[in-house]
């Protein structure tokens, strides 16, 4: 927009400052992300999903494990038929199902944060060196980075966990791995863009390293979109390890893990809904709560967005 | 009659941290056929009195005023619709940024027959020979051939070019200009002054340059309007101002400029103070 | 080469100072090419800097002009050593610069630079306090209080506040973060400061307040500056020396007050008629002579529809060209 | 334009190679006895894992093993099922049209949707329908999609009966596959109803499939119409009196289709993913669940062939996107 912004600082006389008070970036970054009433919300509802994944073991009504023989197949609690000692209702084999919810809590946000973690680092690292050192290593880094975008994320997860074996952890590798290139590129779009920036070069005309300027006068620069793209990612691990789960190649049976429990509900989808219900009904409101986060979080990281 | 009337102006912005008045109870009159320059220091509110004017102020903005009037009729009564008839054809405006002006995914051609086609009832030749006429009235070379191009494969002062063909396409009776040189080098900045000055005497259109720079003032206006946060500080004839200036404002204004100081210190207009009750 | 005449010529002017001092800066046939075009193209070279030899004495100011591309950004990057030139060489105190070999930090600390931006100048993440510590953290084993210290007594010089020291930059206006940029390139003691278009983005009133600092800091610490601007006004207000560029050689090069009082290269002859100036005598011919244009042509009209000569000619009323500008005759 | 066609084309190159590379590596460095995985829990006698080493090959060295494998592709053999016997490419392409005529289905319908929320959205910024649209949006970008299918299938096929749950066809409709899409075999079979089989069977995994794309495109879109509306040349437009359906609908939309083709390119691979799930849970005979059997069949020689093909088909979609990008940017058509 040409429209004047509002700036209502006419440069003033020196000494004299602007009205503003000294606000530090993270701070003013909260009143800017408590703005999103969708954002405040997902953080609520995430931070709730914490505190039940910590606390499962003490607040779930039932051992998720437990089978319970003259239970099964129960119906919701305020349906006809409903128990009250299981209120989600039980599975075909008669476990409690807002137990072993409150348990796959656990592993979902696991899931999260460990395939978030790892592909976070090694994605900044690659991407940084890519971006700062350019030519043929840059290249070099961007192919490699293509050929694994060249798959479909779910396809190449599979093949990975058909070659490692099919199990959570080995689930968990592949989809950091995965997602990974996303980090990568993003790093190095941004060390590109901020490179060229007049302070950098201020800084290392003020005698900086190259170590330096990559780790503590670039990189700094670049975390905005790399946490909103760790918040996808987070909410992106969840829904892949469930797709995995579901297809029977993540997390295995028994285990509480949402996709896993999906899958075996699988053939009761005419006969006892809540069995399928509830188990995807998590994973949505976990991956949007995320999601809610993620998108407060860019439009207050985003500089392009907070002017307009 | 003035060609444009605007009395007690108000334009204020609902922002994060409030409403912001960007202009305050303005008061200005452009005869036809006269060049005016808005002047001001950023803040000012220099340009948005002409956007409100144009319409093309954003959702965000209040626009109140006692009237304002084009050519007898005000254009605060007028619909959506009868606003669009007059903006491009009666008024036209051109921009700080001549390469973002122009919209990057159509030729030069498209841009400049589009407001052909909206205002007048050439066919479809007749739209182009006359996008021809235009582009060599503002001194663009073989423009028949440029009719095709995309703004990127020009430079910035061709760009300007271009938008004063497609702002004078339909001879405006205004033309208002919001700082049309600052992004270009001098000697362009001088060729398009040069054309807007020629431009504005045959069509015998009213200019409105708004401009920060006191030497661009005094090469082109007739008159000039000094604005200080959104109100008005002077309004005279460019000689008086330059010779004369009444307020402190436009005093401190001019003294700190360079050329009025050779060598030694800049008197700032900080410490000149004073100003900010009007006279 | 053309500039090495053109800086004889400059060097006439300084007939009259110390003949064996050593320049604090010197360059000689500076060159610099840039190679464009990709993978399919045929890759060409484009010549930057063609041979560019200037000298700039202690304490003095030299203002390079010229339009964009005119080659001085580029060669205010070399002689802050950022970019190593192609060809020639750079003498920084009768030293000189090899940046392939690399260079020290002694040899760096010498010249820093100001840059046009003040928003992009400064790490968004970063303190002002550190900003400005920064620099002798890196180059000074100075313990952490004493860098302090000294940042603090820097701002207070470049005329800020103590409360700003643990402000972030976006909390400034244009003008402070230019002070902010200025008290930076001052941290290292720098014997040159490369201003690069340090007041074209700041409002009259401000970059008033910034050329009388840049003053004052000269005569206190005895810098020398290269000053990079189009604006002639502001070149003639804080300009020694001045280095007329135009793509990429020097094609004037003076004292201020003779390039002043009669530019020779009709390039620069060009770039003074097109700068706009403030002269009431220039505005009454102006007006004068739009009045009996507009009455002439109020007559052809009258006259016969059929001319259809219409150039309107009158002085200042130019047909679009450069050299046929109104500037021509001043009064 | 040329040139940028060529250096995409050039980048592609080693990219592909990167590819084959993978897919060869993949049997090599699976865990185990290459001859043994592939003989599954079967077992073979000794003489006969001589024979089957030699006759694939795995006693040579490496780089020679694969110096033979690309040599065998550029013949067009991608291996053989170890299940079914039969040549790799040729169980692909019996496949290959039921996934693309999901796909295509879902592809338009996400576009033609996703592209005309977002501009709505972005054109009522912040009123009620901004709100509701991009909620929505964020809902189906969350959405676990196999949950969904399932879902859709409790409410349309069991409850409601509208839609069958599994298949292409009805199986009382017979005819021969001419081009293998169903709606146009369908069509040509002359048959009364079996266009509308046809249409039924595909309404809910097209839903399925395209509710991401759908998302993401119209999320995508809405963000590049905002930025585009605060260019300065749509202020230009406004300032000529357009009108303000000619500003948004030419002006804007021209300009924020640039990022939008790229991201409608991006939801192939997405695509792709998708159709494993939504193939498995419909039971379509498409690549994606063909490949989901092989993995749990363990047919390895098919898993590296339609893993090589799904990448290959990838790459060459998101080509022809790149340089669809260059046909409507002029700053690359026009250099």
């Amino acid at each position: 927009m040409t429209v004047q912004t509002p700036d209502p600082t006419l440069d003033p006389v020196p000494g004299a400052g602007p009205a503003a008070q000294p606000v530090p970036p993270l701070l003013e970054n909260w009143h800017y992300f408590t703005r999103s009433r969708g954002a405040v919300v997902g953080l609520g509802v995430f931070m709730a999903l914490v505190a039940i994944a910590v606390l499962a073991p003490w607040i779930a009504p039932h051992d998720p494990a437990m089978q319970y023989r003259d239970a099964l197949l129960v119906p919701p609690a305020w349906t006809a038929g409903g128990r009250e000692a299981f209120l989600f209702g039980t599975d075909a084999v008669g476990r409690d199902i807002l137990s072993r919810m409150m348990h796959g809590a656990r592993f979902s946000l696991l899931i999260g944060l460990v395939v978030v973690t790892i592909a976070l680092a090694s994605g900044i690292i690659v991407g940084l060196v890519a971006g700062y050192v350019g030519g043929r290593t840059d290249a070099l880094i961007m192919r490699l980075m293509d050929i694994i975008l060249a798959f479909p994320s779910l396809l190449l997860a599979l093949v990975l966990v058909a070659i490692l074996g099919p199990g959570l952890f080995n689930a968990m590798l592949a989809i950091a791995l995965v997602l990974q290139p996303h980090f990568a590129r993003l790093t190095r779009g941004a060390v590109l863009a901020e490179k060229s920036r007049e302070y950098v070069t201020a800084a290392s005309v003020a005698g900086a390293g190259h170590l330096r300027l990559m780790f503590f006068t670039i990189l700094p620069n670049c975390l905005g979109p790399l946490i909103v793209q760790a918040t996808l990612s987070f909410s992106s691990a969840i829904l892949d390890a469930a797709a995995l789960g579901f297809l029977g190649m993540g997390a295995q049976p028994p285990t509480p893990e949402w996709g896993t429990m999906l899958a075996e509900a699988r053939e009761f989808i005419s006969s006892a809904w809540w069995v399928v219900t509830m188990p995807g009904l998590a994973i949505l409101a976990t991956v949007l709560s995320i999601n809610l986060i993620g998108d407060g979080l860019r439009d207050t990281l985003d500089p392009k967005l907070k002017r307009s | 009659m003035a060609l444009l009337e605007i009395r007690n102006l108000t334009v204020s912005f609902e922002t994060a941290a409030g409403r912001f008045h960007a202009v305050q109870g303005l008061d200005l009159a452009v005869d036809s056929g006269e060049v005016l320059a808005v002047v001001g220091e950023s803040g000012s509110g220099k340009s948005v009195a002409m956007l409100a004017v144009m319409g093309l102020l954003p959702d965000t903005a209040t626009v109140s005023a006692d009237a304002m009037l084009f050519q007898g009729r005000d254009l605060m009564s007028l619909s959506p619709r009868q606003r669009r008839r007059l903006a491009g054809r009666d008024m036209a405006m051109i921009f700080q940024e001549p390469i973002a002006s122009l919209n990057p995914c159509f030729t030069v051609g498209f841009q400049i027959e589009e407001t052909l086609k909206r205002h007048t009832g050439l066919d479809a030749a007749g739209r182009r020979r006359r996008a021809v006429e235009l582009l060599d009235a503002v001194g663009i070379p073989e423009p028949a051939q440029r009719l095709s191009s995309f703004p990127h494969q020009m430079s910035g002062g061709q760009c300007q070019r271009v938008m004063i063909a497609i702002a004078t396409a339909c001879t405006p009776k205004l033309l208002i200009a919001d700082e049309p040189t600052t992004a270009l080098d001098v000697t362009i900045q001088k060729q398009i002054l040069d054309l807007l000055l020629r431009l504005q005497l045959e069509h015998g259109m009213a200019l409105v340059l708004i401009t920060h720079d006191m030497g661009v003032v005094a090469e082109t206006a007739d008159r000039v309007v000094v604005q200080y946060r959104g109100r008005k500080m002077e309004d005279a004839d460019v000689l008086s101002l330059f010779e004369n200036p009444q307020n402190p404002y436009t005093r401190a204004l001019l003294s700190a400029l360079p050329e009025n100081a050779v060598g030694g210190r800049l008197p700032t207009v900080a410490a000149a103070g004073g100003w900010e009750a009007r006279p | 080469m053309s500039g090495a005449t053109m800086s004889g010529a400059g060097m006439s002017d300084e007939g009259g100072r110390a003949a064996g001092e050593v320049p604090v800066l010197e360059t000689r046939g500076v060159v610099r090419d840039y190679e464009s075009g990709g993978v399919f193209g045929s890759k060409r070279t484009v010549r930057a800097l063609k041979g560019v030899d200037l000298s700039v004495r202690r304490g003095d100011t030299l203002a390079i002009v010229g339009e964009s591309g005119c080659g001085k950004s580029t060669l205010a990057r070399i002689i802050t050593m950022i970019d190593a030139p192609t060809g020639g060489e750079v003498l920084i105190e009768g030293q000189k610069v090899d940046i392939a070999r690399g260079i020290s930090r002694q040899m760096r600390r010498k010249v820093q630079i100001v840059f046009q931006n003040p928003y992009g100048s400064l790490n968004p993440r970063q303190k002002i306090g550190d900003v400005l510590g920064e620099p002798l953290k890196l180059n000074t084993a100075l313990p952490a209080a004493e860098r302090r210290e000294r940042a603090m007594q820097m701002l207070l010089r470049v005329g800020l506040g103590p409360e700003h020291f643990n402000r972030y930059p976006h909390m400034f206006s244009g003008g402070q973060r230019q002070r902010i940029a200025i008290a930076r390139a001052l941290m290292v003691n720098p014997e040159i400061l490369v201003l690069d278009e340090p007041v074209s983005a700041l409002d009259l009133s401000v970059q008033a307040q910034i050329l009388n600092l840049l003053q004052d800091l000269q005569d206190e610490f005895n810098l020398t500056y290269v000053f990079i601007s189009h604006d002639l006004s502001v070149v003639r207000h804080v300009a020694d020396d001045v280095m007329v560029m135009q793509t990429g050689e020097v094609v004037e090069y003076r004292s201020r007050d003779a390039i002043f009082a009669g530019p020779q290269h009709p390039y620069t002859k060009m770039l003074f008629s097109a700068t706009p100036r403030i002269d009431p005598a220039r505005i009454r011919e102006r007006l004068a002579a739009k009045a009996s244009a507009k009455a002439a042509a109020a007559a052809r009209t009258k006259d016969v529809a059929g001319s259809a000569a219409g150039n309107v000619s009158a002085g200042n009323v130019s047909d679009g060209s450069v050299s046929g500008g109104a500037g021509a005759a001043p009064a | 334009m040329l040139r940028f066609a060529l250096s995409r084309l050039l980048l592609v190159v080693p990219t592909f190679v990167g590819i084959t590379l993978i897919a060869f590596l993949f049997i090599r460095i699976l865990p185990g006895d290459p001859v043994l995985l592939m003989a599954g829990e079967r077992g073979v006698s000794p003489e006969r894992h001589a024979e089957l080493m030699a006759q694939f090959g795995f006693d040579k060295p490496m780089w020679r093993q694969y110096v033979d494998y690309i040599g065998q592709l550029l013949q067009g053999n991608f291996g053989h099922s170890f299940s079914t016997k039969r040549p790799v490419l040729e169980e692909f392409m019996a496949r290959f049209p039921a996934t693309l005529e999901l796909a295509l289905c879902a592809i338009v319908l996400a576009t033609v949707l996703g592209v005309a929320a977002g501009i709505l959205a972005a054109v009522k910024r912040g009123s009620w329908i901004d709100q509701a649209t991009m909620g929505t949006a964020l809902v189906g970008y969350s959405m676990p999609i196999f949950w969904w299918a399932l879902l859709l299938i409790i409410l349309f096929s069991t409850s409601l009966g509208w839609t069958p749950v599994s298949g292409r066809i009805a199986l009382t409709h017979y005819f021969p596959s001419v081009t293998g899409f169903m709606l146009v075999d369908s069509l040509l079979s002359g048959r009364p109803g079996a266009f509308a089989s046809a249409v039924h069977h595909l309404v809910l995994p097209t839903i399925v499939l395209a509710t991401i794309p759908l998302a993401v495109i119209a999320r995508q879109t809405r963000s590049a119409m905002l930025e585009v509306l605060g260019e300065v040349y749509m202020m230009t437009a406004r300032s000529k009196g357009l009108s303000p359906s000619r500003v948004i609908g030419l002006h804007a939309l021209r300009n924020a289709l640039i990022p939008v083709v790229t991201t409608i390119g991006l939801q192939v691979s997405v695509l792709m993913g998708g159709a494993i799930l939504t193939e498995t849970i419909f039971s379509w005979p498409g690549i994606g669940k063909w490949m989901i059997d092989s993995i749990s069949r363990r047919d390895y020689q098919v898993v590296q062939g339609g893993l090589l093909l799904i990448a290959a088909m990838v790459m060459l979609v998101n080509l022809t996107v790149d340089l669809l990008y260059g046909l409507v940017n002029p700053r690359v058509r026009h250099v």
